[in-house]
């Protein structure tokens, strides 16, 4: 199966602070390094993490929402960071994004049905006529009466604003979708609603997602694959069922013991002590060892390849003690 | 806003606060300190060890405050005073309530920063909140609230705004302290995994009003409220995969004064015409089991 | 063209009104402004219906009382107060609003820039405008109102005649006022940048121009109408001074602030020369800020 | 390296508006040859151009420029044409009378302001806000060289009780006699400086106590008093003297203002009398000097929030 979209290497950094006087450069902070991964049709791609991970900075990369990022994402094959500005609209088309508050994603200016049809107006699709069928088509897909069109964003709540963004976002017949914490700016009644229409949209479309969130439950529940990072690295990538069954990597493995359960009263749940340092001091060798339970010597001179262990291809972990007897 | 609530909490004890934004929990925890802001005003009794707070006059208020009851709060990186150094920050407390001098309070305030399982507690103690990390940073403000060993502690979603792991580590810090001081808790939080996990007894309440009240193994096995049951059943579980989430239709009714009948109506799949006529009371269904619910009668 | 129906949203400038009318203080302040146009405008109706002419130097009558015909009387060179003080406020009002203007389109240019595409070009802006903000002003705008226009290739005519100082002095305040007008913008052009519905945009393959005109101007002209009525008193202010110090509007055309420079020797005669136009001025510049005040209020985004 | 990127952004500055200003008084009605053809009848035309080459006026601009900018950088700023007196001997007793002025303004308006501030912001739409507020709008509203007038008018011309003008003679009368002089001014320049910075002190203070931590300091048992005093004020100050740092040069502009309308012989009434008379070099370098002292207030501001606040840092 070819990938529908490929990430190879990506880096992305960002300069802080100003511009030294001597050497007339700026510090860089590698929010993103040298992270690859493959979306396949209908597939859906989890990316976890927690604050600061670099997940979301990723998922705006992808989303074109950079300017030139190192490394390569192609799409179908295509290299998209580097086209002609002619075709980059109708490539970049196929790849839109959900974004995490819906309070702030909608313009507050705009009625939904402007909303709507500016992606529309902005791909050049469709005549006046064309244009008021599909945004119609669109309300009733996300599952909002039609009389929601006239309105403005304020008028409704946190839940169905994010149906009018998801709305918007398939707005340009997208093949694949990057949501980002779709659901961490809802209330928990609703957040299921929200769930259950990307499970519907995906299935009737054939859309594929890169889901990015912090909820490893609502991760298990929509993804197919998960990816891991930690300090802007992947640390690990696998089937959900095998990551969440058998983490490889001891990141995953106290994240996933920490995730609140029902039912599951006073037990240990912290296997990770101390901070997430901060971005300018990036520890060397693997950056989880001065965390890590199992840190050794080597864990602090050389950083682990993210590469698969013990058989399974398609789990691969970065980390010098994966392969080992859990 | 909030309307009729009524619970106890033993000491040593943790009573879970769970409901979803604006269902009125954190305003429930500001009427416990006086801290309601006009012009809301609170009714009703605040018992603490026997002493009756309700309709003290407000010049004692700030006598009960992080001495009697303390509260950690949602955000540790706007909680705390940016301008003071941790250690002051803590020493006030001891200051005010002990009447400890600036010297001794600040010694003491580096004794309580080890409690909470700050490394090289007297240098910290000198930081600025700025130059901790978010958990450090609720270390602190744990610290700050048990100082003066209160009766009660109050919790507003103290690890939402933290990453999972470092909820965790809160988590079980806030478990030993409580071993070890006797507080009681009322911990409070939209995520009810996370009380499931901390809480001993736990309220649930929808639009300023208890729905259910049971022990917390009871409550989450055995839920007898529909919007307990839907809350449950909207949640994606590890343990438990299911293609299709349950869903609660509808969304939270903005409250205006005049409604009638129980407030979860518009949504509930059961409602009939007595739900929208009555408010329905909390009733005691099962020993130690409340539910306010004319369906959930036995 | 594609005619979607476009149902323009008038609930939040109807809450705004609700909310500035709200603040008595505002409200008067209003009212204070619109009463002191009109008294502007009805300068020379008035001229005409008294039958006198205010540009009348007539010595016999200097210093004259009240009279029927000029209601507050003469000054030193014979000419009727009350209808210069009327044409002063049209000179005051007309430099200040065109000043603010000017000023305002220079600001939103350079803060749109500088907000929206960041990095080293709104470094590079904002010390430049920190810059301005820094320097004592008013010496330098002295310097600029005495450059003398036929050094600039001008005709002398036209360097003397009054339209080039109504000009001049526009031109000069405005290069100065627009720094407070940049910064807001630049301020809520920045936030504005970083919310997601611009981002939405942008993911939809909107080009530059069509973020800034439709995304994000119509959401920072708020604080463009609240900086403007904030500057607005400050550059009527700046006019006064400068037409009062001699460099401003050339006598006789008359301007509150030129006005004061002849009474200002002539105060332990003539006290009343100097306090009408100086109470005047002071009218106008507090109800400016009144309603700046109240616009602020109205248009606070908590409140919304 | 603060301190390194101050001074060298000062620099530019600096260099910048001496730039600028040589250019704009090359604009200024008049030539200096013209003026001396004219106050001599006795020179011939070939002698103005002999003249203008030695003073060399015929080189282009920039030329020009850097070799007064060569003699500047050695401490040479030339003559004045009026005084017949090299510049920096008119500016330092200028510069000292502005200094006087400029210090007590800013000394008592900060006070004044802060207190009136913190009582606006206590109870925010009560009645001593709204009397502070209408003070404030006053203040600011208030044409300074108007306000200057009236008070002449009411304490020198009515009363008799203080000086209109001048600044005393040194020695004849002591020091407080010499104040006398300084009352009127230093009036006018603090009403005319309060208002802004009451108003934001007020909204600093304000915003400060709307923030998660004085809920904090109130749920630990704070009383009010102390709630404000101890945790808001020290907030919202460093913002404060920011306002107080950035409003030098409105204080300067002021102070050239009072100088002039109170006829003492500061900073801004040189600058004021050096363009009325044509003697611009005198104008070029009593402005630079302005500039510079207002650079210097600024940074002086810009230590003291860093003082304050443990967030910026100054390394």
């Amino acid at each position: 199966m070819t990938a529908l979209l490929s990430v190879k290497d990506l880096t992305i950094s960002f300069p802080v602070g100003r511009v030294n006087l001597f050497t007339g450069h700026r510090r860089a902070i590698h929010a993103v390094q040298d992270v690859s991964f493959d979306i396949a049709s209908g597939e859906t791609l989890a990316l976890v993490g927690e604050s600061g991970c670099g997940k979301t900075t990723a998922g705006r990369a992808i989303a074109g929402l950079y300017k030139a990022p190192k490394g390569a994402i192609s799409f179908r094959g295509q290299d998209i960071l580097d086209l002609p500005r002619a075709s980059r609209r109708t490539v970049r088309r196929a790849i839109q994004m959900i974004f995490q508050d819906p309070f702030s994603s909608l313009d507050p200016r705009m009625t939904v049905s402007e909303i709507l049809s500016d992606p529309l107006k902005v791909n050049g699709i469709g005549n006046a006529q064309e244009i008021r069928e599909r945004v119609q088509d669109l309300i009733g897909q996300v599952g909002l009466p039609a009389d929601t069109l006239n309105r403005h964003p304020h008028e409704f709540s946190g839940g169905q604003r994010q149906r009018i963004a998801i709305a918007r976002a398939l707005a340009p017949e997208p093949q694949i979708v990057v949501a980002d914490e779709p659901l961490s700016a809802l209330d928990v009644s609703v957040q299921s609603q929200v769930l259950n229409l990307l499970g519907a949209l995906k299935r009737q479309r054939g859309l594929s997602y890169l889901f990015i969130s912090h909820d490893l439950a609502a991760v298990h529940h929509i993804a197919d694959r998960v990816a891991v990072m930690y300090l802007g690295r992947l640390v690990e990538i696998a089937g959900r069922d095998a990551l969440f069954a058998a983490p490889r990597h001891p990141y995953t493995q106290g994240l996933l013991a920490a995730v609140p359960r029902i039912g599951h009263r006073r037990r240990r749940r912290s296997l990770i002590e101390g901070d997430l340092p901060g971005p300018l001091a990036i520890p060397s060798g693997c950056g989880f060892h001065p965390r890590c339970p199992l840190a050794k010597d080597i864990c602090r001179r050389e950083r682990p390849e993210l590469k698969s262990h013990a058989g399974d291809r398609a789990h691969l972990a970065a980390c010098h003690f994966a392969g080992e007897a859990l | 806003m909030v309307d009729g609530v009524s619970y106890t909490i033993a000491r040593g004890r943790t009573l879970g606060v769970v409901g979803e934004s604006g269902c009125g929990k954190s305003m429930t925890a500001l009427a416990l300190l006086g801290l309601v802001p006009k012009p809301a005003h609170v009714t009703g009794r605040i018992v603490v060890s026997g002493q009756n707070l309700s309709g003290i006059a407000a010049g004692k208020w700030p006598e009960i405050r992080g001495k009697r009851i303390a509260m950690v709060f949602q955000e540790p990186m706007t909680a705390l005073n940016p301008g003071m150094c941790v250690g002051d920050q803590i020493g006030e407390v001891l200051h005010l309530h002990e009447s400890l001098g600036w010297k001794e309070a600040r010694e003491r305030a580096v004794e309580e920063l080890r409690l909470v399982g700050i490394p090289s507690p007297a240098e910290r103690a000198k930081s600025y909140p700025h130059q901790l990390s978010g958990g450090m940073r609720q270390r602190v403000v744990i610290a700050m609230a048990l100082a003066c060993r209160p009766d009660v502690l109050i919790a507003d979603e103290p690890t939402t705004a933290l990453d999972v792991t470092i909820q965790a580590q809160i988590l079980e810090l806030m478990q030993r302290l409580q071993d070890e001081i006797g507080m009681a808790v009322q911990f409070i939080s939209h995520n009810l995994a996370v009380v499931s996990e901390i809480a001993d007894e736990v309220i649930v309440m929808y639009a300023g009003q208890v729905v259910e009240r049971a022990s917390a193994e009871e409550l989450f096995s055995k839920p007898l409220h529909p919007y307990t049951q839907g809350l449950i059943a909207t949640m994606p579980m590890i343990d438990n995969r299911q293609e299709q989430l349950a869903v609660i239709p509808g969304v939270v009714p903005h409250l205006d004064g005049n409604h009638k009948g129980c407030r979860f109506a518009g949504r509930c799949h059961k409602a009939d015409s007595e739900c929208r006529a009555l408010v329905p009371a909390l009733i005691t269904v099962e020993p130690a089991h409340e539910v306010a619910c004319h369906k959930a009668r036995p | 063209m594609n005619a979607l129906a476009i149902a323009v949203d008038n609930a939040p400038w109807q809450r705004r009104w609700r909310r500035f009318r709200r603040n008595r203080t505002a409200l008067s302040g209003l009212y204070v402004l619109v009463a002191l146009i009109v008294f502007s405008l009805a300068a020379a109706p008035l001229e005409a219906l008294l039958g006198i002419d205010a540009n009348n130097a007539d010595l016999l009558s200097r210093f004259d009382g009240r009279s029927a015909t000029n209601w507050l009387g003469h000054d030193e060179l014979g000419r009727d107060v009350l209808i210069r003080l009327m044409y002063g406020g049209q000179v005051s009002l007309g430099v200040g609003i065109a000043a603010t203007l000017l000023g305002a389109v220079i600001g939103i240019s350079i803060g749109l820039a500088a907000g929206y595409f960041g990095g080293n070009l709104d470094a590079l802006l904002m010390r430049f405008t920190d810059g301005i903000i820094a320097l004592p002003l008013l010496p330098l705008l002295i310097v600029l109102a005495a450059i003398d226009l036929t050094k600039l290739g001008f005709s002398a005519d036209f360097a003397r005649s009054s339209a080039a100082s109504f000009y001049r002095i526009v031109l000069i305040i405005a290069l100065i006022d627009w720094t407070r007008i940049a910064r807001l913008v630049r301020a809520s052009t920045l936030s504005i940048r970083e919310r997601e519905f611009v981002l939405a945009a942008r993911v939809s393959g909107a080009g530059t121009v069509r973020i800034l005109l439709r995304s994000v101007l119509p959401n920072v002209i708020a604080p463009i109408i609240v900086a403007c009525s904030q500057v607005l008193g400050s550059v009527i202010l700046f006019e006064a001074v400068l037409s009062f110090l001699g460099f401003g509007i050339a006598p006789p055309t008359p301007s509150w602030g030129n006005m004061l420079n002849n009474a200002q020797e002539l105060v332990a005669t003539a006290p009343m020369l100097a306090i009408y136009p100086g109470l005047l001025i002071f009218i106008t510049v507090i109800a400016v800020n009144f309603i700046g005040d109240g616009l602020q209020d109205a248009f606070d985004p908590r409140a919304e | 390296m603060f301190f390194l990127r101050r001074l060298l952004g000062m620099a530019i500055v600096l260099l910048a508006m001496s730039f600028v200003v040589y250019g704009l008084i090359g604009l200024m009605p008049g030539d200096p040859i013209d003026l001396m053809v004219m106050s001599n009848p006795g020179i011939t035309a070939a002698d103005a151009d002999r003249l203008r080459a030695l003073y060399s006026l015929d080189e282009p601009l920039v030329t020009r420029y850097g070799h007064w900018l060569i003699a500047a950088l050695q401490g040479d700023f030339g003559f004045s044409r009026v005084y017949a007196q090299p510049v920096l001997d008119i500016i330092g007793p200028a510069l000292w009378q502005t200094t006087k002025l400029v210090a007590l303004t800013l000394v008592i308006s900060s006070i004044l302001a802060t207190a009136l501030g913190i009582l606006s912001a206590l109870r925010p739409g009560g009645k001593i806000d709204t009397l502070v507020s209408f003070i404030s709008f006053a203040g600011i509203s208030l044409p300074s060289f108007w306000l200057a007038l009236i008070l002449i008018l009411t304490f020198a011309v009515w009363l008799g009780w203080l000086p209109a003008s001048g600044m005393g003679r040194p020695g004849e009368e002591g020091f407080l006699g010499n104040a006398r002089f300084l009352i009127l001014p230093v009036t006018t320049l603090v009403i005319a400086n309060i208002g802004g910075v009451t108003r934001y002190a007020r909204s600093a203070l304000i915003e400060t106590l709307r923030m998660d931590f004085i809920r904090t300091a109130r749920a630990k048992g704070a009383r009010e008093p102390r709630v404000v005093l101890r945790h808001g004020v020290p907030n919202a100050l460093s913002s404060v003297i920011t306002v107080i740092g950035m409003n030098f040069g409105t204080l300067f502009s002021g102070a050239l203002i009072t100088e002039t309308m109170f006829a003492q012989r500061g900073l801004g009434k040189t600058i004021y009398d050096a363009i009325l008379g044509n003697d611009y070099n005198l104008a070029l370098v009593a402005l630079l000097f302005a500039t510079f002292a207002t650079l210097i207030g600024n940074l002086l501001a810009d230590l003291a929030c860093a003082w304050l606040d443990p967030r910026i840092s100054v390394i």
